[in-house]
């Protein structure tokens, strides 16, 4: 991810409505889709975390589809292309699925706050449920040019789900991989694993995203081995440009429990100030 | 493109509808090329909002139940005020007021003038707790009576957005008129449901919302053609308006200015198109001003342009 | 399938909308399949109907404004009522009468007694010529005496069809309960606009139209939603209903059973498909019964089955 | 037209919504386009004059389209395909126009009355404007296999809109065209012309579509020379099928002018009953 560190602020108005050229439509696995798109000058100065509100629909009317965006995270960021990885579980998703390469994807964004890697760290271990892991797959991949090893635990229904390689990318990560089909995702037992994990590697960070279990586990963990981590939230979105409070989730403060919009205060927020959903 | 409504000139007929629309759109284009900015609606006191989820869609639009979450009148006008008033640059400042008693709406009259506004937004769709919870628009007599408290109040143009869920829109516009209204906001969204029927209960948190997008359109658009034709003040439509055809049709049905609401979220520099293409539409039809839209496919239009 | 609307025994709770019907859909399929048949409003005289153009699309639905053209009751009894009769085979047959007075219509429903039909629904959202032409169903009163006055002429099931354009359903939907309608049907059109900016009037012949389809099932889904809260008497749903899915939306807020319009337009056979589908919903979802659907999304739900 | 003479009643349900593959579709001239479609069991019992109510989007609910159908007149009928020919004017006929062989057409038919060719008739006269000349083509068609002769006189704006290949087909109708361009359709010029070909020919009858001139003139030449004659008239529809009474049009008979609806009584009425409009 090239422009980890770009500035939201580095152009004068950083979100914009884009028309963007899809280069490939295909399924992952079973119940998954990416589309890659062509992105010159867009892809190069996102942040992990960040995400695109996607029109279901192609931009020029044709395609029927759900009347509002779809907000979809970055999953690929390179080369100048942008890369999304989602469950098609609606018709939103099944809309997009649709689309093929030479169509256009209208994507608004890049939008939202996302996860920081603080300077000198070392070691991150990262914790991901089905296809949270689309989230987390850049910040692998911006950990692996800072010099930052990457653990990740990686929970899913079966083998067949996984999408291991789907999170790995260049970024050389390490996966623990926990299945429910065997019995190994398991709260106890991905408890087990965690601690092991944080013992042996003592992460300098913890990052999660995709299951309201796996976070409160993560939370209690990163809280008595007091590693700092983040969690990436998802919430129903409207405008995801902060103006129309549809998104909000309660958040922890020291004065108290706040609605913060997911949209522009998150998607990521500091770990220990998620609640439970 | 220069319009007026009423004493406010504008540089073009375009603005943003209440609770639509933040600052943060600001990433997005350069907010001061809208005729106007238009805050969400401020109350005197902090509130929380409504329960979750807050906003569906439905196949002609969206239903929204947000409950007018803010800090309150004083926070806003401390903390966001200065902000909005560097956005807007040359474009107006619109601040929408929503409030339970016709008092506490002329109470926060009277502070945003002290603040220095340029025009009030009366969102008196919003319940009445004097009125059992009925909204101040669902009738005349409440209605005017809120307007009443706020011109006494204030000297600033006074806008008062009225509501479809009445039975007689004309008869509300009538009232507000003789109230004191500057100009109306024509409308706010119609209530309406949808339910999930999986789980049996309404797709909102909160039951019922407004309807607003598309799908509304037809029904906005006829209550300002209704509005148009009950009283002398301006109008600005509102409701459904995505493209410069629809602004035009809001315009011929009677508005002087309109605003565009959902459709943001769409297609988030919409109403930049909407002023270029208004903007084209008069240079192909030959109108020197857009203003001469106004009123054009009224029935009276002949007589009303032989009387001026 | 069967369901009960009030006294009337239904093979299925489908059934076509008033005016968007005709024995012409016989056709496409055996109407007797239908749990009710619904004439067009007949009116007491011969009417010519309005100008054309008399339909336009919106981007959620249509607009009309047709104007009930026809030949009058006499000539509807003597011509129509037996070719229906023969036609509804099983199935229930429901004339719709709409008519300028409250007397006008209880002579109509004498009438309609007289030569023998199922159950009348009364289009009381048709102009009132003793109210300056404002809607009967526009406000409690007028709603109430002209169902008063056919109730004092009839024994047939009385249907009343509510009008979306009033400020306060329930009030009305309250009110012909107590003037003795068995049902309420819920909702005809709400008033919309459409203009033609090439040619700056109005998209239909007579200025507004009745706006139905797609983008007005929000609307009407909320109104029976705020009837269903306000009446015992059962309410048949009617708004932008196109597939089963949105019949189980309209029987969770309430409805006993639902009417089909625009949407016959687009899917002539479109009716059986929502039979089909809300067998497959209620075999799925494990109801024996289709009628168990109705209000299970009301908030009182709960309380309502305890006190049963 | 094989099943010309098919009886709107013999089978139970003569209407129906038929989802039709799409075997072509191509633009022909600037402003028209064609789409053949396979419509075995029902090509062969439709009557010339009579339309289908087209969906114009996918019926899968794909492509984005009106939400109201659009009449069209059948072109073809032959070999268990249909065809229809069409001016892309509007929102609805540019959507017909971007579908594409391999997708479906929504078609609920067929509808309305025809034309009626009668018994031991040897000659009829045709006179079509624009793409009129696709509603009558099937009737040219038609008359050909009754070894009726049939003469038409075009009317188009130029030689590249004539289309005079789309209405002879495999008729072997004798064409005179006329054009805008060269002032050859100028009406008192059409007149003359008609009046020739009415006087040399002799025609049993005369049919028109197109244009309300040249309806208005076929009227008051027929009507002198006591020829019958049918036009099939246009009107804006919703149902299509006589319940909503939107397309009406006034019609003349014995006892007064009436509303007609002309998806019923139409498209085809009497020539002299038609009212200018
Ligand atoms: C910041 C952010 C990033 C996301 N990134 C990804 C990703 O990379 N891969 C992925 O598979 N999914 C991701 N999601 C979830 C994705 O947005 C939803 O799966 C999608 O919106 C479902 O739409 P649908 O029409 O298919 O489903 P439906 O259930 O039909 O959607 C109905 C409505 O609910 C909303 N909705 C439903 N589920 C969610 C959800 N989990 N989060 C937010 N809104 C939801 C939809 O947007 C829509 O408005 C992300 C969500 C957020 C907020
Ligand atoms: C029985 C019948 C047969 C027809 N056959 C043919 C044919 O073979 N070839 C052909 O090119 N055209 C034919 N037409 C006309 C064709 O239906 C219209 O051109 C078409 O509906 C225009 O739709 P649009 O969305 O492209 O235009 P728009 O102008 O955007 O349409 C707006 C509305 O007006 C209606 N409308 C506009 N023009 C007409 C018209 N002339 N007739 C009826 N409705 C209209 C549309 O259906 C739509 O509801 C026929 C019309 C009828 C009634
Ligand atoms: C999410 C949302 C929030 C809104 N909040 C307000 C509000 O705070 N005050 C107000 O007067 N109107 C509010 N409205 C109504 C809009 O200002 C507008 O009147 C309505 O949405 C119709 O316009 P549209 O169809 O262009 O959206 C809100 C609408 C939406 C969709
Ligand atoms: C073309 C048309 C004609 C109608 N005529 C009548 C009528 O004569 N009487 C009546 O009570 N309702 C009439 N209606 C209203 C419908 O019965 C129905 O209440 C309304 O269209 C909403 O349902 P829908 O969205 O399913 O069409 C008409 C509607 C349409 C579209
Ligand atoms: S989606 Fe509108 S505020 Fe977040
Ligand atoms: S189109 Fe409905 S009656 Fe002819």
């Amino acid at each position: 991810m090239d422009g980890l560190h770009a500035e939201l602020g580095r152009t004068t108005f950083p979100v914009a409505e884009h028309a963007l050229p899809i280069l490939q439509s295909a399924a992952v696995g079973r119940r998954y889709h990416r589309l890659i798109v062509d992105a010159p000058g867009i892809a190069g100065r996102v942040q992990p975390g960040q995400f695109f509100h996607l029109l279901c629909r192609e931009a020029g009317g044709g395609e029927a589809g759900p009347y509002l965006r779809r907000p979809m995270s970055i999953w690929r960021a390179e080369g100048g292309r942008l890369g999304f990885l989602f469950n098609v579980t609606g018709r939103g998703t099944a809309a997009l699925a649709r689309m093929r390469a030479g169509g256009t994807l209208s994507a608004v964004g890049p939008l939202g706050r996302g996860f920081a890697l603080g300077a000198g760290w070392r070691r991150i271990l990262v914790l991901a449920r089905g296809v949270g892991l689309a989230t987390l797959a850049p910040l692998a991949a911006a950990a692996a040019l800072r010099n930052i090893a990457v653990e990740a635990v990686l929970s899913a229904r079966a083998p067949g789900d996984l999408m291991a390689a789907e999170f790995v990318g260049g970024s050389g990560a390490v996966v623990h991989a926990v299945f429910d089909e065997d019995g190994s995702s398991a709260p106890e037992r991905v408890e087990a694993l965690l601690r092991a994990r944080f013992s042996q590697l003592r992460p300098d960070a913890v990052f999660t995203c995709g299951s309201n279990r796996l976070m409160l586990l993560l939370q209690r963990l990163a809280g008595e081995f007091g590693i700092p981590g983040e969690v990436a939230l998802e919430q129903q979105m409207g405008c995801a440009l902060g103006m129309c409070f549809c998104c909000v989730r309660p958040i922890r403060h020291a004065d108290g429990v706040h609605d913060e919009r997911v949209c522009t205060e998150g998607p990521v927020f500091d770990l220990q100030a998620a609640l439970s959903w | 493109m220069r319009v007026g409504v009423g004493r406010l000139r504008l540089a073009n007929p375009v603005m943003p509808a209440s609770g639509t629309f933040g600052l943060e759109l600001g990433q997005v284009f350069p907010l001061a090329r809208l005729g106007a900015l238009v805050t969400k609606s401020v109350t005197p006191e902090a509130r929380g909002g409504n329960p979750l989820p807050r906003l569906c869609e439905t196949s002609g639009g969206v239903l929204n139940s947000i409950g007018i979450p803010g800090k309150g009148l004083p926070a806003f006008i401390a903390g966001a005020l200065p902000e909005w008033r560097r956005a807007a640059g040359g474009a107006a400042l619109v601040v929408s007021v929503s409030a339970p008693t016709a008092a506490a709406f002329a109470e926060a009259c009277a502070t945003l003038e002290a603040a220095g506004v340029d025009a009030i937004e009366a969102n008196i769709s919003c319940p009445n707790l004097e009125q059992d919870g009925h909204a101040f628009a669902a009738s005349p007599g409440p209605a005017a009576a809120a307007i009443a408290a706020m011109r006494a109040r204030t000297r600033l143009p006074l806008w008062a957005k009225l509501s479809p869920n009445t039975g007689d829109i004309a008869a509300v516009a009538r009232a507000v008129e003789e109230a004191g209204a500057d100009a109306l906001v024509v409308a706010n969204t119609i209530l309406g449901l949808a339910i999930d029927i999986e789980a049996a209960r309404p797709r909102l948190g909160a039951g019922m919302g407004g309807y607003s997008g598309p799908g509304f359109k037809p029904v906005a658009l006829r209550l300002v053609w209704q509005c148009a034709q009950a009283v002398r003040i301006p109008i600005v439509g509102c409701g459904g308006i995505a493209t410069a055809e629809d602004a035009v049709e809001f315009m011929m049905a009677g508005a002087a200015a309109v605003q565009v609401g959902t459709a943001t979220f769409i297609h988030p520099a919409c109403m930049l198109d909407v002023i270029a293409g208004l903007e084209a539409f008069c240079v192909r039809r030959g109108f020197s001003r857009v203003g001469q839209l106004t009123g054009l496919a009224l029935p009276q239009a002949e007589l009303r342009a032989a009387a001026e």
